[in-house]
C-alpha cells in the first residue's frame, strides 16, 4: 500500500485529520477551494462553547503532548514536511485506478505567488481600487488585491480579477516580483491511496424562504452574516450595527430558518442553537435586547451553559415559528406566536437573524456525487473502499462532534494504509 | 349569600382538566382518512400556522391549538369550535407548514365533520338552501348591463338543473331539508 | 552607545490585538514610551503579534539586537504563550526568556471604557514584565520512556472501540471490566437508534473480536484500586473479584443455573425479574461463562454446594480469593459509562414506589427478546398483561436544578426508539404518549425518526406531568398542560416510563481521583479542551471515552472510543515523554528536611529521600509535579522553588509594577499634568 | 390559434358583466378562442366545500368531465371557480378512490373525469400561452408607470403545489401595461370574502385593512382578478365611506380592464362606467 493521501476541505476538520495522518508520517494533500483555510469557523468570530477564537483553534502536530492551542498561521505551513496545501483548488473528478485513486485537480489563479509574497502588503496599499467586501456584508470597502481573512492562511493576498484593472501598480511596487497578473489555471492529477472527504458545511441562502424578507430588508441578516459583524476584524470592528450604521438596540432570532422544514432543508442542523445563543449573549453584553424564536432548543449538553448563560443575562425566548418577518419604516417586524402565553407578537427590532440551515456545499456535489446521500452528505462508510468523510461533510455536527470524528479518521485511514502494528 | 336559603354545591373554582376519557382515539384517524388529511400526524406544534393566520389572533383557539387536538382526539371541543368557521379559507397557514401539514384542507374536514352533526351556521345552510334552490349562488339581476356590453341576457351555459340534481343527494339536500 | 558585559538586551512587543488592545490604548505610544526603559533594546508594536508578521519581526530582533529577553504585551499567556516561546527557540534563546504581559483580558477589556486608566495598568504591565524578564532563566527539559501499552477502564462500546483500535495497532491492552461480563449498556439495547438496527447483532462481534485478539486481556469482574505514577508509565493495581466459575473450565452446559435453589435481582434486567445465585447475565456474554454471585449464594450461610456437585467439570469452586494484580502500561483510557439516576430519587413520579412506574432503562429490558418478558410489555410484577396506555416522561430529573441541570443527551431519541418499536410490535393496541418539554432530535436522520415517530400516531404532549398517583388498580394518573392544545389534561395510563436523567457510574469520582483528572458538573470525567481535546485530560496520558465524560450516544461513544485510542496511540508509540522543567527543584544545601512541602503537595510529586550524607532531604518527582508553587510558599528557608516563578522573579515583577506607578505619580505630582 | 372551454360560474356574469366583457375582448385581440362551456354547475366555493366536500367534489368533477369531452383546457376568471376546479382536479389526479367513487356517480348521466382538460386561470392563459412579448407588442396605449397595487386572491396562488401560480405571473402582467407595481406590506391578505356569511364585521375589517395598506403604500388603482375579491375591495368601500366615514377612493379594475386599455379599447368596451368606486381617473394615464 501507498501512503498518499488527499484530504478535500481545509476547514477545522480537514484540518485536523491532515496533521494528525502527516503526524502519522503519511503523504497528505490538502485541498481547499477557498484562497485561506478554517472553513465556516473563521466565519464565526468567537466559537462556542469555550468562546475561541476560531482561528486560534487549528489542532497541530503537538495535538497530544500538553498544548491545546495554536494559531493557523504556524501549525499548517512549514512546520510539516508531509503535507502540502492547495489552496484556490477544487477537485475536478476522482478515478479508481485498481487500489488507487488518480484525483484531477483544478486551481485557480491567486495572481500572487506564495512562494515569492513576504506578506509585506505594499500591494494593497498602492492599489486603486475599492469594491465592497461582500465577506463583510459589503459594508466596508476592499481592494482588488486584498486579504479576505487578515490572519487567513496563506497569509499572501488574492487579487480579485473581475475587479482588477491590470493598472500594474501592484506589480511595480513589489520588491520579490511575487505578482503575476497573467497566471492561468492549472490542472494536475494527484494518485491518491486514500481520499478524505472533509468538504463541510455552509449556510443556505434564506432566499428560499421569501417570508423572512432576507435580501429584501437588509437588517435582515442570516447568523454567518451576525457572525461577521460581531467580529472584532469585521467590518464593524465587533459592534452591531444596522445597515443604515445605526447602532443596534433589538435583535430578534428565528431559529429553525429553513431547517427542520420539508420546504427548505428537512433535516435539523444540530449546530445552528448552540452558535445563535452564543450571538445572543454577545449582542447581550453590548447591552442589545435580544429574542429568540424557536421551536426546540437543541443544545447538546457540553454547550448547555450557553443556554444558561442567555437566559441569565435576560435573553427573551419566545416559543414559536415566527411565519413572516414585514417591513415597517425600514426595519422588520417578526410576527410570531408565543405559543406559551398564547399570544400573538409583532416584535420591532433593529435586526432580524435567521439560523439558516447547514448544507454541504453545492460545488462538490457533481463530483462526489455517489458518494453522497440525497441531502449532499457524505456517508460515513462508503461502499467504495479508500474514500473517508469526516466533520460536518457526514452530517450537520458542531465544533467538538467534528474534531471528534476527524481523529477517529485519521487512525482508521492510517490503519488501512499501514496495517496493523 | 343566597336569599333562599337553598343549599348549593361546593362553588366551581376549579378548571376541570379535560379527562382522558373524553378523548375519542379514532379522531385522528378520521381526519387522516379524510381528504388531505394524511399528513395531520407529522404536526409538532411550532405554531407557524398561527402565526401565518391573519385572524387567528381573535380566536380562542388558535390554528396549532386545533390541529394538536385533533392529535390527542378532542373531537368534541374540535368540531363545536367556532373557529373552523371563521376560517377565511386563505390557506396561509397550509402554505408556511413545516412540515406539510394540510392545515386549512384538514379544517374543511372539520367543518364537514361538524356539518354531519349538524353543528353548522345557519347562514352556511341557508347559502347551501339557496344554491340548491336557485342552482346558483349569483342570479343575473341587472341584465341591462349585460346588454350593454353586448354579452348574452343569461349567465351562459350555467345549468341550474345540474346542481340541484347533484346536490340533493348530498349533505347539501339532507341539511337544507332537514333545516334547524 | 557603549556596551557593558551582561547587560540585558530586552525586546518589547506591543499588540494591537485587532481592536481589542488598540481600540482602547495607544500602543504605538506605549511602545515608544520604552524605548528608553532600563534594559530595553528595542521596541515595537503591531496589529497582531501572534500573525506572521508578527513573529517574523521577534524572530528578526532577537537575531538582530541579540535578545536576551523578549517582553510581549499582548492576550492571555494561555492563548499564545506557547508560540511565541517556540519563536524563541527556534532562533536560539530558551524558550522561557519570555516574559507576557496581559494587556488584553487584564486591561483593556476591564478599562474599555476609560482608555486613560487602562493606558497606565497597560504601562506598569509591561513595565513590570521588563523587570521580570531580566531575572529569567533557561530551562531544559528531560525525557522519560513511555511503555508501549494501554489500561483501558470499562467495556462499554467505547472501551470496547478503543481496546480493539489499538490492539490491531500492535499495542498491548488491558480492558478491565467491574461487571462480569463486557459490552455495558449497549449489550441491553433490542436495536439502536435511528435505523433501528440489532444492537448486539452490531455489538457481539466486536465482543469476540475482544475476547480473541491476542493483543488484549480482559480482566472482568475487576475493578482499579491504586494508581500510581513512573515516570512514564503507569503502575496499576487490579482487584480480580472472584467469579468461583474457572474461566478455563466452564463449559457452559448451565446444570450449575439450573438446580441453583437461591433466586436474586436480576441486576442485568435493571432489576426487572429474577435470576438464580449462579448465572450468565445474557446468552452472548464475554467471557461467555456463568458466574457465581457472593451476595445472593447461600453457600457461605448454610453451606449449600449444589452447583459445584451438578458441575460435570469441577469448574466451581467456593474458596477463590480476591487476587490483586499490578501492571505496567504507558497510557490509561478511562471508558467507565454513565447510570439511570436512581428512581426513587423522584418520588413526585412514584419512583420505586409505584409497581408500574419504571425507568426507560428498564422499559428497554422488556423490548429484549432475551429480556425478563422475552420482548413482550408486560405489567410488572406478574409480567401477565400488556398495558392499553403507556406513557413516557422525558427529562425526569434531568433539566432539572432539583435533581440533574444537565441535559441527558440520547433521551429524547432512547424515548422515541421505544415508542416506535412498541408500535412496531403492538400497534394501536397500546395508546403511546410522549410528554416532553422539548425534543431534542439534533443527529443525522434523528429528524426524520421523529417524524416517523409522529405519523405511526403516538400522541406527544409538550408540558411537564404534575405529582403522579397511583390508582387503585395501579394505573397512575397525572394532569399537565398541554402548551400544544392549551389545554390542561388529566391523564391515566397503564404504564409509566420515565427517561431518567443520566449520572456517571458509581466510581467515578474516586476513579478520577486516582487518575488526576478533574470532573465536571455532576461528576463526570473532564476533558482538556471540549473542543480539540475532546479525549485528552489534563493528566498526561490519561484519556476519557464515551459516557464518563458527558451522556452520549452509541455514535458519539464509538467516535470517541477511536478518538481516544488514536490519541492513545500517538502517545505510546512515540515511545518517551518529554517534561519541560519547568518544576519545582530543591536547594540541597539549604534544605533542611522539615517535609512541609511533602504534606502540602496536592500530587504526591515530593517525598522525603536519605541523601548520601544521611540527610533526609525533599525530592521532587519532575513528573508529577505540575507546577503550583504551593511548596515554594511553604518551605521556611526558601530551599524548594517552583522554576519559572521564583520568589525572585515574581519580586522582581511586583516591583517593577509598583516602581512604574509610582514614578508616574511622582511625576504627575511635579509636573502636574497627566502624563503617561 | 388556441381554442379554451369558458367557465364563467356564476359571479361573474351576474355581477360583473364588464370583467366578462373585457376577458373576452382582450381574448379576441389574442385569437384565444374562448368557447362557452354548456350545461355546467355552480362551483359552490367555499361554503359547499365547508359543509358538503363531497357534493362540492361531485359539482365541479361534473364540470370538469363536460370540459374533458371537450378536449381544450378549461378556463375561468373567477378564483373562486378556479380554486374549486384546481382543487378536485387535484384530488382526482391524486387520490385514485377518490376518483372512482365520483366516476361511478358520473356514469349515470354517461360522464367520466379523465384529468385530460386542464383547469387554468385566465391571466395564467395570458402569461404562458400568449406571452409577455405577444403582450407587449400589441400594447398601443402604455400606461405612464402610475402606481397600481395587486390583490392577487388567496386561491389564486394557495396552496402553492394545487393551483401551481405563482405572483409573478400577475406582477408581470401588469407591468407590462407600463405600470408600475406598488408593493404593500399586507399583499399576501385575504380579502375575507369567505367569512362574509359568518362573522360580517371580520370580513368589512379585513378589506378595510387590505385597502389602507395599499393607500398608505402609494396605490392609485388597484387590480383584481376575481369577483368575489373586487366585492370586498370595490363594494365595500363604499358602505365604509357610508357607515365610518373611512374614504379611499381607490379605484378597483379587473386586470382585463388595464390590459383592454392597454391594447386601446375604449373605455365603454370595456365597461369602466360599472366599477363602483369610479375608475375613469385611470384613462388619464394612458398614453394618448
Amino acid at each position: 500500500m501507498g501512503d498518499t493521501v488527499i484530504v478535500v476541505g481545509a476547514g477545522l476538520a480537514g484540518i485536523q485529520v491532515s496533521h494528525q495522518l502527516a503526524d502519522l508520517g503519511l503523504r497528505v494533500h490538502l485541498v481547499e477551494k477557498e484562497a485561506t483555510v478554517g472553513g465556516l469557523s473563521a466565519h464565526l468570530g468567537k466559537v462556542f462553547p469555550t468562546d475561541d477564537c476560531a482561528l486560534c483553534l487549528d489542532a497541530c502536530e503537538e495535538l497530544f503532548s500538553g498544548h491545546h492551542r495554536r494559531c493557523q498561521y504556524r501549525s499548517l505551513l512549514g512546520t510539516q514536511k508531509k503535507l502540502s496545501l492547495h489552496t484556490l483548488t477544487e477537485v475536478r473528478s476522482i478515478k479508481h485506478e485498481g487500489d488507487k485513486f488518480s484525483v484531477s485537480l483544478k486551481t485557480t489563479p491567486r495572481y500572487v505567488l506564495l512562494d515569492r509574497c513576504v506578506v509585506c502588503l505594499e500591494c494593497i496599499n498602492v492599489c486603486d481600487v475599492e469594491v465592497p467586501d461582500e465577506l463583510n456584508l459589503g459594508r466596508v470597502l476592499r481592494r482588488a488585491v486584498y486579504r479576505p481573512i487578515p490572519q487567513g492562511v496563506p497569509l499572501a493576498p488574492i487579487i480579485d480579477m473581475n475587479s482588477c484593472t491590470k493598472c500594474s501598480k501592484c506589480v511595480d511596487v513589489c520588491k520579490v516580483d511575487a505578482i503575476d497578473l497573467e497566471q492561468k489555471c492549472k490542472t494536475r492529477t494527484i494518485k491518491a491511496d486514500a481520499v478524505v472527504l472533509a468538504t463541510g458545511v455552509e449556510e443556505s441562502s434564506p432566499s428560499v424562504l421569501p417570508g423572512y424578507a432576507y435580501g429584501h430588508c437588509e437588517d435582515v441578516l442570516t447568523q454567518r452574516e451576525l457572525g461577521r459583524l460581531l467580529d472584532s476584524a469585521g467590518p464593524s470592528n465587533g459592534k452591531a450595527l444596522t445597515a443604515s450604521g445605526r447602532q443596534v438596540g433589538s435583535v430578534t432570532m428565528i431559529l429553525c430558518a429553513g431547517s427542520r422544514d420539508l420546504n427548505a432543508v428537512e433535516y435539523c442542523s444540530r449546530a445552528c442553537c448552540t452558535y445563535s445563543l452564543k450571538h445572543a449573549i454577545m449582542l447581550r453584553e453590548q447591552g442589545v435586547d435580544v429574542t429568540i424564536c424557536y421551536m426546540d432548543l437543541r443544545v447538546p449538553t457540553h454547550s448547555q451553559s450557553f443556554l444558561e448563560r442567555a437566559r441569565e443575562s435576560d435573553v427573551t425566548f419566545v416559543r414559536g415559528k415566527p411565519d413572516h418577518v414585514v417591513v415597517r419604516e425600514g426595519s422588520p417586524v417578526t410576527i410570531v406566536e408565543d405559543t406559551e402565553s398564547q399570544k400573538r407578537l409583532e416584535i420591532e427590532s433593529d435586526l432580524v437573524v435567521l439560523a439558516s440551515p447547514l448544507v454541504p456545499h453545492a460545488a462538490e456535489r457533481e463530483v462526489f456525487n455517489s458518494f453522497l446521500d440525497k441531502y449532499g452528505f457524505a456517508a460515513r462508510h462508503n461502499a467504495l473502499k479508500g474514500i473517508y468523510a469526516c466533520g460536518t461533510s457526514t452530517g450537520a455536527n458542531d465544533i467538538p462532534g467534528s474534531v471528534a470524528e476527524a481523529n477517529s479518521v485519521a487512525l482508521e485511514v492510517y490503519m488501512a494504509l499501514k496495517g496493523g502494528a | 349569600m343566597t336569599e333562599t336559603g337553598e343549599k348549593k354545591g361546593l362553588p366551581d373554582v376549579f378548571i376541570e382538566p379535560i379527562n382522558m376519557s373524553e378523548l375519542d382515539r379514532g379522531f385522528r384517524k378520521e381526519i387522516q382518512s379524510m381528504p388531505n388529511g394524511e399528513e395531520l400526524s407529522a404536526c409538532f406544534a411550532c405554531s407557524t400556522c398561527t402565526s401565518a393566520c391573519p385572524v387567528a389572533n381573535i380566536w380562542e383557539i388558535k390554528p396549532h391549538q386545533l390541529i394538536r387536538m385533533i392529535i390527542l382526539g378532542m373531537r368534541e371541543k374540535v368540531l363545536s369550535s367556532k373557529e373552523i368557521w371563521l376560517c377565511l379559507t386563505c390557506f396561509e397557514c397550509q402554505e408556511r407548514c413545516p412540515q406539510g401539514v394540510r392545515v386549512t384542507d384538514i379544517f374543511f374536514d372539520c367543518k364537514n365533520l361538524a356539518a354531519e352533526e349538524n353543528m353548522i351556521p345557519d347562514s352556511i345552510v341557508a347559502l347551501g338552501k339557496e344554491l340548491l334552490e336557485k342552482g346558483q349562488l349569483y342570479i343575473v339581476t341587472a341584465d341591462w348591463e349585460r346588454e350593454d356590453l353586448d354579452l348574452e341576457p343569461d349567465v351562459p351555459g350555467l345549468s341550474t338543473d345540474a346542481v340541484k340534481r347533484v346536490l340533493g343527494g348530498t349533505r347539501t339536500g339532507r341539511l337544507v331539508k332537514g333545516g334547524k | 552607545m557603549p556596551k557593558k558585559k551582561d547587560e540585558h538586551r530586552i525586546g518589547v512587543f506591543i499588540c494591537s490585538c485587532g481592536t481589542n488592545i488598540g481600540g482602547v490604548i495607544d500602543v504605538r505610544k506605549l511602545a515608544r514610551d520604552f524605548k528608553d526603559y532600563p534594559g530595553v533594546t528595542f521596541t515595537t508594536s503591531n496589529m497582531f503579534t501572534c500573525s506572521k508578521d508578527g513573529q517574523d519581526k521577534i524572530a528578526e530582533m532577537i537575531k538582530e539586537k541579540d535578545l536576551t529577553g523578549v517582553v510581549i504585551g499582548a492576550c492571555t499567556p494561555k492563548l499564545h504563550e506557547q508560540l511565541f516561546r517556540e519563536i524563541l527557540e527556534e532562533n536560539d534563546l530558551n524558550p522561557f526568556r519570555l516574559a507576557q504581559a496581559n494587556l488584553r483580558e487584564h486591561d483593556t477589556w476591564v478599562h474599555g471604557d476609560d482608555p486613560e486608566v487602562a493606558y497606565k495598568v497597560a504601562y506598569d504591565l509591561v513595565a513590570g514584565a521588563i523587570e521580570r524578564a531580566k531575572t529569567l532563566e533557561d530551562i531544559g527539559f528531560e525525557e522519560y520512556p513511555v511503555d508501549k501499552s494501554v489500561l483501558v477502564i470499562g467495556a462499554g462500546i467505547a472501551g470496547i472501540q478503543s481496546a480493539l483500535d489499538l490492539a490491531d495497532k500492535g499495542i498491548k491492552v488491558c480492558l478491565v471490566e467491574k461487571y462480569t461480563s463486557i459490552g455495558g449498556y449497549m449489550a441491553r439495547l433490542e436495536k439502536t437508534f435511528p435505523t433501528l438496527d440489532c444492537s448486539m447483532c452490531i455489538l457481539s462481534p466486536k465482543l469476540s473480536a475482544v475476547e480473541r485478539h491476542k493483543n488484549i486481556e480482559i480482566l472482568s469482574y475487576s475493578e482499579v484500586i491504586e494508581v500510581e505514577r513512573d515516570y512514564g508509565n503507569f503502575n496499576v493495581r487490579v482487584k480480580k473479584k472472584p467469579r468461583y466459575v474457572s474461566i478455563e473450565d466452564c463449559i457452559n452446559c448451565g446444570a450449575c443455573e439450573r438446580n441453583c435453589p437461591v433466586t436474586g435481582r436480576a441486576e442485568w434486567n435493571l432489576g426487572l425479574g429474577d435470576r438464580k445465585a449462579i448465572y450468565k447475565p445474557f446468552p452472548q456474554a464475554v467471557p461467555g461463562v456463568f458466574f457465581l454471585d457472593k451476595d445472593s449464594c447461600t453457600h457461605w450461610t448454610d453451606g449449600c454446594t449444589i452447583c459445584a456437585e451438578k458441575c460435570p467439570r469441577d469448574a466451581i469452586s467456593y474458596d477463590v480469593e480476591i487476587e490483586e494484580i499490578e501492571i505496567k502500561v504507558g497510557a490509561i483510557i478511562a471508558a467507565t459509562g454513565f447510570v439511570e439516576m436512581d428512581i426513587e430519587e423522584l418520588s413526585e413520579y412514584g419512583g420505586g414506589k409505584f409497581t408500574n412506574v419504571l425507568t426507560a432503562g428498564q422499559y428497554g429490558r422488556l423490548l429484549s427478546l432475551v429480556g425478563p418478558t422475552e420482548g413482550k410489555i408486560l405489567l410488572p410484577p406478574s409480567f401477565e398483561q400488556s398495558p392499553k396506555r403507556i406513557a413516557y416522561i422525558n427529562c425526569a430529573g434531568s433539566r432539572d436544578e432539583n435533581h440533574r441541570p444537565w441535559c441527558c443527551n440520547f433521551g429524547c431519541m432512547y424515548t422515541l426508539r421505544h415508542a416506535e418499536m412498541t408500535h412496531r410490535l403492538y400497534g394501536d393496541d397500546i395508546d403511546q404518549w410522549i410528554i416532553y418539554h422539548e425534543l431534542r432530535a439534533g443527529g443525522k436522520e434523528y429528524e426524520q425518526f421523529y417524524r416517523r415517530v409522529r405519523e405511526s400516531g403516538v400522541r406527544f404532549v409538550r408540558g411537564f406531568p404534575s405529582e403522579m398517583i397511583e390508582e387503585k388498580d395501579g394505573s397512575i394518573s397525572f394532569s399537565v398542560f398541554d402548551q400544544g392544545t392549551g389545554s390542561l389534561l388529566r391523564l391515566n395510563f397503564d404504564m409509566v416510563v420515565l427517561t431518567m436523567a443520566i449520572d456517571p457510574s458509581p466510581g467515578t469520582a474516586h476513579l478520577a481521583h486516582m487518575l488526576g483528572v478533574d470532573r465536571s458538573e455532576g461528576g463526570f470525567m473532564k476533558e482538556l479542551h471540549p473542543k480539540l481535546e475532546p479525549v485528552n485530560t489534563k493528566s498526561r496520558g490519561v484519556f476519557i471515552a464515551g459516557a464518563c465524560q458527558s451522556p452520549k450516544d452509541i455514535p458519539a461513544s464509538v467516535a470517541d472510543g477511536k478518538a481516544a485510542a488514536s490519541a492513545a496511540a500517538s502517545h505510546v508509540l512515540k515511545g518517551k515523554v518529554r517534561v519541560q522543567m519547568d518544576k519545582a527543584v530543591v536547594d540541597e544545601t539549604l534544605c533542611i528536611g522539615c517535609g512541609l512541602c511533602e504534606k502540602v503537595c496536592p500530587f504526591d510529586a515530593i517525598s522525603m529521600t536519605v541523601r548520601d550524607d544521611e540527610r533526609q532531604l525533599a525530592e521532587v518527582s519532575s513528573i508529577l509535579c505540575t507546577g503550583c508553587g504551593k511548596c515554594q510558599v511553604v518551605c521556611p528557608i526558601g530551599a524548594i522553588k517552583r522554576k519559572h516563578f521564583t520568589t525572585e522573579q515574581i519580586e522582581a515583577e511586583v516591583l517593577g509594577l509598583i516602581s512604574a506607578h509610582r514614578k508616574r505619580e511622582q511625576s504627575a505630582k511635579t509636573s502636574g499634568g497627566v502624563s503617561s | 390559434m388556441s381554442i379554451y372551454s369558458l367557465y364563467m360560474g356564476c359571479s361573474v356574469p351576474a355581477n360583473y358583466p364588464n370583467y366578462e366583457a373585457s376577458m373576452l375582448k382582450v381574448a379576441e385581440s389574442f385569437e384565444l378562442t374562448l368557447e362557452y362551456l354548456n350545461d355546467v354547475a355552480c362551483c359552490g366555493s367555499p361554503n359547499l366545500r365547508a359543509m358538503d366536500y363531497w357534493g362540492w367534489a361531485l359539482v365541479n368533477a361534473r364540470t370538469l368531465a363536460l370540459a374533458d369531452i371537450t378536449e381544450h383546457d378549461i378556463v375561468t376568471p373567477c378564483n373562486g371557480c378556479f380554486g374549486s376546479l384546481k382543487d378536485v382536479y387535484h384530488l382526482l389526479k391524486h387520490d385514485t378512490e377518490y376518483r372512482t367513487s365520483i366516476n361511478v356517480e358520473l356514469e349515470a348521466e354517461g360522464l367520466e373525469f379523465t384529468g385530460t382538460s386542464r383547469p387554468r386561470h385566465f391571466i395564467e392563459v395570458l402569461y404562458t400561452d400568449v406571452g409577455l412579448d405577444s403582450i407587449r407588442k400589441k400594447i398601443s396605449k402604455p400606461l405612464d408607470g402610475v402606481g397600481i397595487a395587486i390583490h392577487y386572491g388567496c386561491h389564486l396562488l394557495r396552496p402553492g403545489d394545487v393551483t401551481e401560480i405563482t405572483p409573478e405571473v400577475l406582477s408581470e402582467l401588469v407591468r407590462v401595461t407600463g405600470a408600475h407595481v406598488v408593493e404593500y406590506p399586507l399583499w399576501k391578505q385575504c380579502c375575507g370574502a369567505t367569512v362574509l356569511p359568518v362573522d360580517e364585521a371580520l370580513a368589512i375589517r379585513l378589506a378595510r385593512d387590505k385597502l389602507k395598506s395599499m393607500k398608505e403604500a402609494g396605490a392609485a388603482f388597484v387590480t383584481v382578478v376575481c369577483p368575489a375579491c373586487c366585492n370586498q375591495l370595490d363594494l365595500q368601500q363604499l358602505g365604509l365611506r357610508e357607515l365610518y366615514g373611512e374614504k379611499f377612493d381607490l379605484p378597483i379594475l379587473f386586470y382585463p380592464q388595464i390590459l383592454g386599455l392597454a391594447l386601446g379599447f375604449d373605455e365603454d368596451e370595456v365597461g369602466l362606467g360599472m366599477n363602483r368606486v369610479p375608475a375613469k381617473p385611470i384613462l388619464q394615464h394612458f398614453s394618448k
